[in-house]
């Protein structure tokens, strides 16, 4: 499934706005996936993987209800497979992150897992934990160190998936909210896409543009979204707001509500329990995010992981297909993310970097 | 006895420029504020409405609640940097009880006043009982009651039907209306957040500056072994405060669960600043000089003004805190400058 | 001509004019007294000539030169240094006692040079020892008592090679040995052609060491003497405005019940045990040198600290865990520090004088402020406390009315004993005879009053009962018509209990009027 | 002239229970270190390898610079809540110096330091001119330092190769090797910035203890009035105080973009905390009782082995919240309980 759409959102993007390292990995994705996803079989467990696994995973931050899904999506798969996963939180510091991989490496693990951080701070780490013979599969950063599988949920494709639907919405014109703030790899991906945007649909225009992370961001969406309600007080002043932060488009939702203008669609980026059961709600503003799974990103990032332990090929690039989730394609029912697959077309890719030997390690383990 | 009386009444009229600058030194910040209202007005049409007042009050409500939790500790000499935990804690364990265990809303009310009047104890011993000082002893206090609750929820926030952290399942309670009432609500058309804020205030206003335990609150903050010295007894009244302080943080904390529906992990944590920064700007109010919950409330005021004009305005949030600073900076000047010669 | 001289020097704080036209010399060699009651603005004066403040009109001449000081650096370039009243606003609490006598050199001036901690310490040894003292150098300036305190700072005056100095109330914190010592520096420096400004509210003092003063009234120097032609009545006279009735010590007569009793109360300090006891209307005093744990003594009675033992008021046992339980049991103590622990300097005046009797304003909670200022404005005329209104900040009142609130503040408490420590440093002739009228209208009134001090003089003038403390031990007890002088200072130096045994037999030998 | 003791020393032998508490108050913070060495190396044969020790090292590096910079603040009695902001500054200005610009080496170092000192000098106008109380004149230029730098970069963090904010293209210049040798580099296999930070805090501890200057800016904390009593121009030392603490904040800034090879926007913000708390642990280092460079190091030592050793047991970072602040708590009840009775 996810081999169609990659491709199909690629060519609508403009060309401008897309990084070639995006459409790189579209094309690595292509072969990779079709390579990696053979069918389960019962195939001998290889002897490298098959013991109690020490996997460290070095993440940037794990705040958040995504990166908290990411978490359990790791923990699920590593434990699947009868390892263990020691989480490092740096808790947004970028050097603390370079310290903890050290710290990683020092304790001699079997892999290493990375999610988001940047190339330049962990590099060095990186090299090391290599010739050292430690496998490393990083996620959402711009690592490129040879022999490293780097997988990512494409925020080009997230971003232009959601302002698609947008655009289609608004029939191409409009006024638009953009909530944003800069520092973060991902945002920063999205906004270029966002920019890219504006010049291909001249006739949206941004008429106020806020935002700021900290532990709290929802609230303080909330409070400037309330205050941009105040400035454009007047039924259809403003269409939709683009949000491409769920924990954003939580804070402009619930404004939205409460002041009751429903007529503002929200666009967001991300998906999470907690967001599908606010999209859901009667007349919710938001009606369309992008996202990926993130316990299905842990899921293929672990796999990964254990293939390159048992010394198979892995592919250095692969991108998880983002989908985009429409209120209108969900059930009335409150649907979780586990059974979002049933009703968004291509959501989530299970079978993705899986290797034969990989059922008879969960059975084992599973007992 | 005799009476000895050798005072002579010194000229009462201070000259002009002395007199200048002392009505800047009480009124520079209120001056500011002012200033600040009417260019957002004048800039803004929107700005002066009945209902972006109101959000402007119900968005600075929480902070405020904090604030004076600080101004407690300040007026008895202390600190407490562990508010801004405690307000995460208390709005976890609101959104555990609605959530996970379906509880009643005075349930969801008490436990996590007791949990801040519990972390004040705490802060109290190791402050005043085993003698730490307050900046540090408070700030390890911080920690612990993050890690706390951050290890409760194992990271997760907390949700309506949210999927039990352990896998078992959905979770059965959500956020009851009542509940959210208190964060969203409206009564006479007023937020309730608002009525609470402003009755907190006028209550603690009342009984710091007209009580006589207000005035032992002060009296202990001006010197603590002359305080004892008079009978005062100084270490209960710091233990209350840091009570006090952790009460008001867990109230902040409910009024934040109900706001948002939420039980955030480390949402607390952005209004340790804020508060600090209100009770502070609070000090040169009226010249008080000292803490005191009036100019507390304007200093949360100024804060929620900047944050709400600047928004309409447009202003990027990053060019907002250097305006935020300024103005700070400028209010505060008119304020300390020449104070004392 | 005077090596330094003042003319028409005026200063004013905001409406408030403190010095008016002041005229003021100092000779070399000669020590120079300056008189005036609190508040007169001696210490204003001095702060102006050693740079603290700046003068508002007026001139200061030196070797009749003018100069402007703008900063204490500047005072100090042309040879003045200062022993300030307020001992803490010239130390560093946080260094070590050498460091604190060693200052100048860090500072810089013509002294400055870098120099070990090895030759710091030996230079600090010898400054100590020029004024006869010893004490632990490596000590912090915090852990130090209020005697070794002024003797760090008189160190370094005396070290600073300046040709003035000015002692601002040197000997308030002092024992008479130890004025006996400052005296002989004084002498010496006396000798070497340095001129001293000598504040103080001590006559004999004054009479001992100066050879002319000052004297000041209301901002005003009204007054020149030679020491040698003018009496004590004289000067006080010109000092106050009007004659003092001095009360001189007349037997009084108080009921036989005893009002406060304390026993074996052991003083974690000094390691010692004290009983005692007072009864209604009876004024105890505690004789004892300085560093006898007076003060020690005073504040575990008070329960300051906390100290174990039976405390007894009117014949019931009550329990003394903290000074509140001691304000409860009706106990009242002016501290003997009241910039540190008798007043709050940064509130004001009515909140001061109401703190300890807070109930008494209060309804329901509630305070009431009408009553509160009235009560101050009657306290303020009724103790002669010079303040610009009740709403005046403490720290802008002079010393010895800082004191008199610190006294005052217990009169709305009905509290049947009064435990005073020190209460005469730093006031005034006309005030200490206001403070010993308020001590004998209290106990007139039928409350115990202990009375600490190192001042023997005082105690024979009002106490009607005196124990003699050393090294936190009563080593004497006698009535006010049997102490001496001489008997006080033999059992404050040598006196141990066994003398007091004897002295109890020879009293009951005597059958004991 | 007969030699009078007035001073009384005192018993130079204190009893047992004396000397024990005596000996707590001085060694208690390091008995704790030492106890967490030994629990971490006991559960963990990786702790005390050479590899670890130095990576240790080298994670407290910059936190330790900004940590000397807040004792040269403490050390005159003041605070400086703008270090966290002035390292992002440094940070974001390198990488921009670079990335933007392609200067050259001593370019990139000095600007960055010239900034800092700046903000000293912008921090000590408003405290030590205007009177501005110390936390909240520096809280002020926090946020007006975080909106600069923020403005300045549109928000964007700076790496190589970027695209330009302004849409321009891709960025010119690259993080070069030799500026990365700072963060990264090693001489005689020790990490650069190691190095770096032990030789930078010899230094400072010789200057604040052997110089002229050094005891200055003591005596300037320990009683200002007293100090410029004395001669000492206070208000110099303070304002030097302020520079050299935004000094110090700019090259951590330095030195972390160094490490992360990026001009990271806001990276400075979680060094605040760290930074103060273990200039406050160094408080009880040795029984100081004062603000000093040695304390704060070891003080930068506890923190970073708690972060690292717990990480090695595997202790989630939020527990490891609560250990590191019972730990705290711990080793400052070591020292200040019992100090004054
Ligand atoms: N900084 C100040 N601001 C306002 N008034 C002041 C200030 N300093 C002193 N005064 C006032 O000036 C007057 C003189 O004070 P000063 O300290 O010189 O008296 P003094 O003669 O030294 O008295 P004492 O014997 O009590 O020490 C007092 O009335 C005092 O209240
Ligand atoms: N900080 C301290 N630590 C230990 N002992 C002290 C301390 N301060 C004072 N002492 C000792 O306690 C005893 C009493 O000291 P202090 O000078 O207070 O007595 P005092 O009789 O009240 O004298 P004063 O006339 O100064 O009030 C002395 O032996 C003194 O050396
Ligand atoms: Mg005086
Ligand atoms: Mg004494």
């Amino acid at each position: 499934a996810c081999t169609d759409q990659q491709p199909a959102s690629q060519e609508e993007a403009p060309e401008e706005a897309v990084a070639e390292e995006s459409t790189e990995a579209a094309e690595e994705t292509e072969e990779a996936s079709t390579e990696q996803t053979s069918q389960a079989g019962d195939a001998e467990i290889p002897a490298a993987v098959d013991k109690p696994l020490k996997i460290a995973a070095i993440m940037e931050f794990s705040t958040g209800t995504f990166a908290s899904q990411y978490v359990s999506g790791l923990e699920a798969q590593v434990e699947k497979f009868g390892g263990e996963v020691q989480i490092y939180n740096a808790n947004n510091d970028l050097s603390q992150m370079a310290n903890h991989l050290q710290t990683a490496i020092n304790q001699g693990v079997d892999g290493i897992l990375i999610d988001h951080g940047r190339a330049e701070a962990l590099n060095q780490g990186v090299e090391e934990a290599l010739e050292k013979g430690i496998p490393v599969v990083t996620f959402d950063n711009d690592i490129t160190v040879d022999g490293v599988t780097a997988i990512s949920q494409d925020d080009y494709s997230l971003a232009w998936g959601t302002l698609k639907q947008m655009a289609q919405d608004i029939d191409g014109e409009g006024n638009i909210v953009y909530v944003w703030a800069g520092g973060f790899t991902p945002l920063e991906r999205r906004n270029v896409i966002y920019e890219a945007f504006l010049e291909h649909y001249p006739n949206v225009s941004e008429v106020a543009r806020f935002g700021s992370v900290s532990n709290n961001t929802a609230l303080d969406s909330q409070n400037q979204m309330e205050a941009v309600l105040k400035k454009y007080p007047e039924e259809g002043s403003i269409d939709a707001v683009f949000a491409p932060y769920d924990e954003f488009a939580k804070g402009v939702t619930r404004a939205i509500q409460q002041a009751g203008r429903d007529e503002i669609k929200v666009y967001g980026i991300d998906l999470s329990d907690e967001d599908l059961q606010i999209m859901q709600e009667e007349n919710s503003p938001w009606v369309t995010t992008a996202a990926t799974d993130p316990a299905e990103v842990a899921g293929v990032q672990v796999r990964f992981l254990y293939q390159k332990i048992a010394g198979e090929e892995t592919p250095s690039i692969y991108a998880l297909d983002p989908s985009v989730v429409n209120v209108s394609d969900l059930p009335d029912e409150p649907v979780t993310m586990a059974d979002v697959g049933q009703h968004i077309e291509g959501w989530g890719s299970p079978n993705a970097a899986r290797s034969p030997w990989m059922d008879a390690l969960e059975a084992k383990n599973g007992q | 006895m005799k009476q000895l009386n050798i005072s002579s009444d010194y000229p009462q009229q201070a000259d002009l420029k002395e007199r200048i600058v002392n009505f800047f030194m009480k009124f520079g910040t209120l001056l500011a504020l002012a200033l600040i209202i009417l260019i957002f007005s004048l800039t803004n049409e929107q700005f002066l409405t009945y209902g972006n007042i109101t959000d402007i009050l119900r968005s600075i409500s929480i902070v405020t609640l904090v604030a004076i939790g600080v101004t407690f500790s300040m007026i008895v000499g202390g600190f407490d940097l562990s508010v801004g935990s405690t307000v995460s804690l208390a709005t976890v364990a609101s959104g555990a009880l609605l959530v996970w265990y379906s509880q009643e809303l005075l349930v969801v009310l008490l436990v996590p006043l007791v949990l801040g009047a519990l972390i004040g104890l705490i802060n109290a011993f190791i402050v005043v009982k085993i003698r730490i000082p307050d900046l540090i002893g408070t700030l390890a206090v911080m920690y612990i009651i993050n890690g706390v609750h951050l290890t409760y929820t194992k990271g997760y926030s907390i949700y309506s039907n949210m999927p039990m952290p352990d896998g078992s399942g959905t979770a059965p309670g959500i956020f009851i209306p009542a509940f959210q009432f208190i964060g969203q609500g409206r009564l006479f058309n007023i937020p309730f957040p608002v009525i609470l804020m402003v009755v907190i205030v006028a209550l603690v206003h009342l009984f710091l500056n007209y009580t006589r335990a207000g005035r032992l609150f002060y009296m202990t903050g001006g010197n603590k072994e002359a305080a004892r010295l008079s009978g005062v007894p100084v270490n209960r009244y710091r233990t209350y405060a840091y009570v006090i302080s952790g009460v008001f943080a867990a109230l902040a904390g409910i009024v934040l669960a109900a706001r948002i529906g939420t039980g955030q992990v480390s949402a607390g944590d952005p209004l340790l600043m804020d508060g600090v920064a209100a009770a502070l700007i609070g000090y040169s109010v009226f010249g008080a000089g000292k803490p005191n919950v009036i100019g507390t409330f304007i200093g949360a005021i100024i804060i929620g003004i900047l944050l709400n004009g600047l928004t309409m305005m447009n202003v990027p949030y990053y060019a907002q805190d250097i305006i935020k600073g300024g103005i700070l900076v400028g209010a505060l000047a008119l304020t300390y400058f020449r104070k004392k010669e | 001509m005077s090596y330094l001289q003042v003319q028409q020097l005026t200063k004013s704080f905001g409406p408030v004019n403190v010095l008016k036209q002041v005229d003021f010399s100092v000779e070399p060699g000669e020590v120079h007294a300056l008189l005036g009651v609190n508040g007169a603005g001696k210490s204003t004066l001095v702060k102006i000539l050693s740079g603290d403040y700046e003068k508002d009109g007026g001139t200061i001449l030196i070797e009749g030169e003018e100069v402007h000081f703008t900063s204490p650096s500047d005072a100090q370039e042309k040879g003045i240094a200062i022993v300030v009243q307020e001992v803490d606003t010239g130390l560093i609490p946080n260094l070590s006692v050498a460091e604190n006598v060693t200052l100048d050199l860090t500072v810089g001036g013509k002294n400055s040079r870098p120099i070990s901690w090895k030759k710091r310490k030996l230079i600090a040894e010898e400054r100590l020892a020029k004024v006869q003292t010893q004490i632990q150098l490596n000590r912090l300036v915090e852990d130090c008592t209020l005697s070794q305190k002024q003797m760090i700072l008189l160190a370094r005056a005396v070290a600073s090679d300046a040709k003035i100095i000015i002692f601002d109330e040197p000997t308030a914190p002092l024992s008479d040995q130890e004025t006996k010592q400052l005296f002989s520096v004084i002498e010496e420096l006396k000798a070497q052609g340095i001129g001293m400004i000598y504040i103080s509210h001590r006559m004999q003092e004054i009479k001992q060491i100066a050879e002319r003063m000052t004297i000041m009234r209301d901002g005003k120097a009204v007054a020149v003497y030679e020491t040698d032609s003018v009496s004590t009545e004289e000067v006080v006279k010109t000092m106050l405005g009007k004659q003092l009735h001095k009360a001189d010590y007349h037997h009084r007569d108080f009921s036989e019940e005893t009002v406060f009793e304390i026993d074996h109360i052991a003083v974690p300090e000094t390691g010692k045990q004290i009983s005692l006891s007072v009864r209604a209307g009876e004024i105890v005093g505690i004789a004892g040198l300085v560093g006898a744990g007076k003060s020690e003594t005073a504040n575990a009675i008070f329960g300051v600290t906390n100290a174990k033992g039976k405390w007894l008021i009117n014949g019931k046992e009550v329990k003394v865990k903290s000074p509140r339980h001691a304000v409860q049991a009706g106990l009242s103590f002016i501290p003997e520090e009241r910039r540190k622990s008798g007043v709050l300097i940064e509130s004001n005046v009515q909140e001061n004088l109401s703190l300890p009797a807070l109930k008494h304003f209060t309804t329901a909670g509630f305070i009431n402020r009408k009553k509160e200022h009235q009560s101050a404005l009657q306290q303020i005329q009724e103790l002669g406390i010079i303040t610009s209104s009740p709403k005046a900040l403490m720290k802008h009142l002079s010393g010895g009315n800082q004191q008199k609130v610190s006294i005052g503040k217990w009169l709305n408490h009905d509290s049947s004993v009064f435990m005073f420590d020190e209460p005469t440093k730093g006031i005034d002739v006309g005030a200490k005879n206001d403070v010993f009228r308020l001590i004998t209208h209290l106990a007139d009134q039928g409350k115990g009053i202990l009375y600490f001090t190192s001042e023997f003089d005082e105690l024979l003038q009002i106490a009607d009962r005196i124990l003699v403390m050393a090294d936190g031990e009563i080593t004497d007890e006698m009535l006010n018509q049997e102490a001496t002088e001489a008997r006080l200072m033999t059992a404050a130096t040598g006196g141990n209990a066994v003398e007091t045994a004897e002295y109890q037999q020879r009293l009951s030998a005597a059958g004991r009027s």
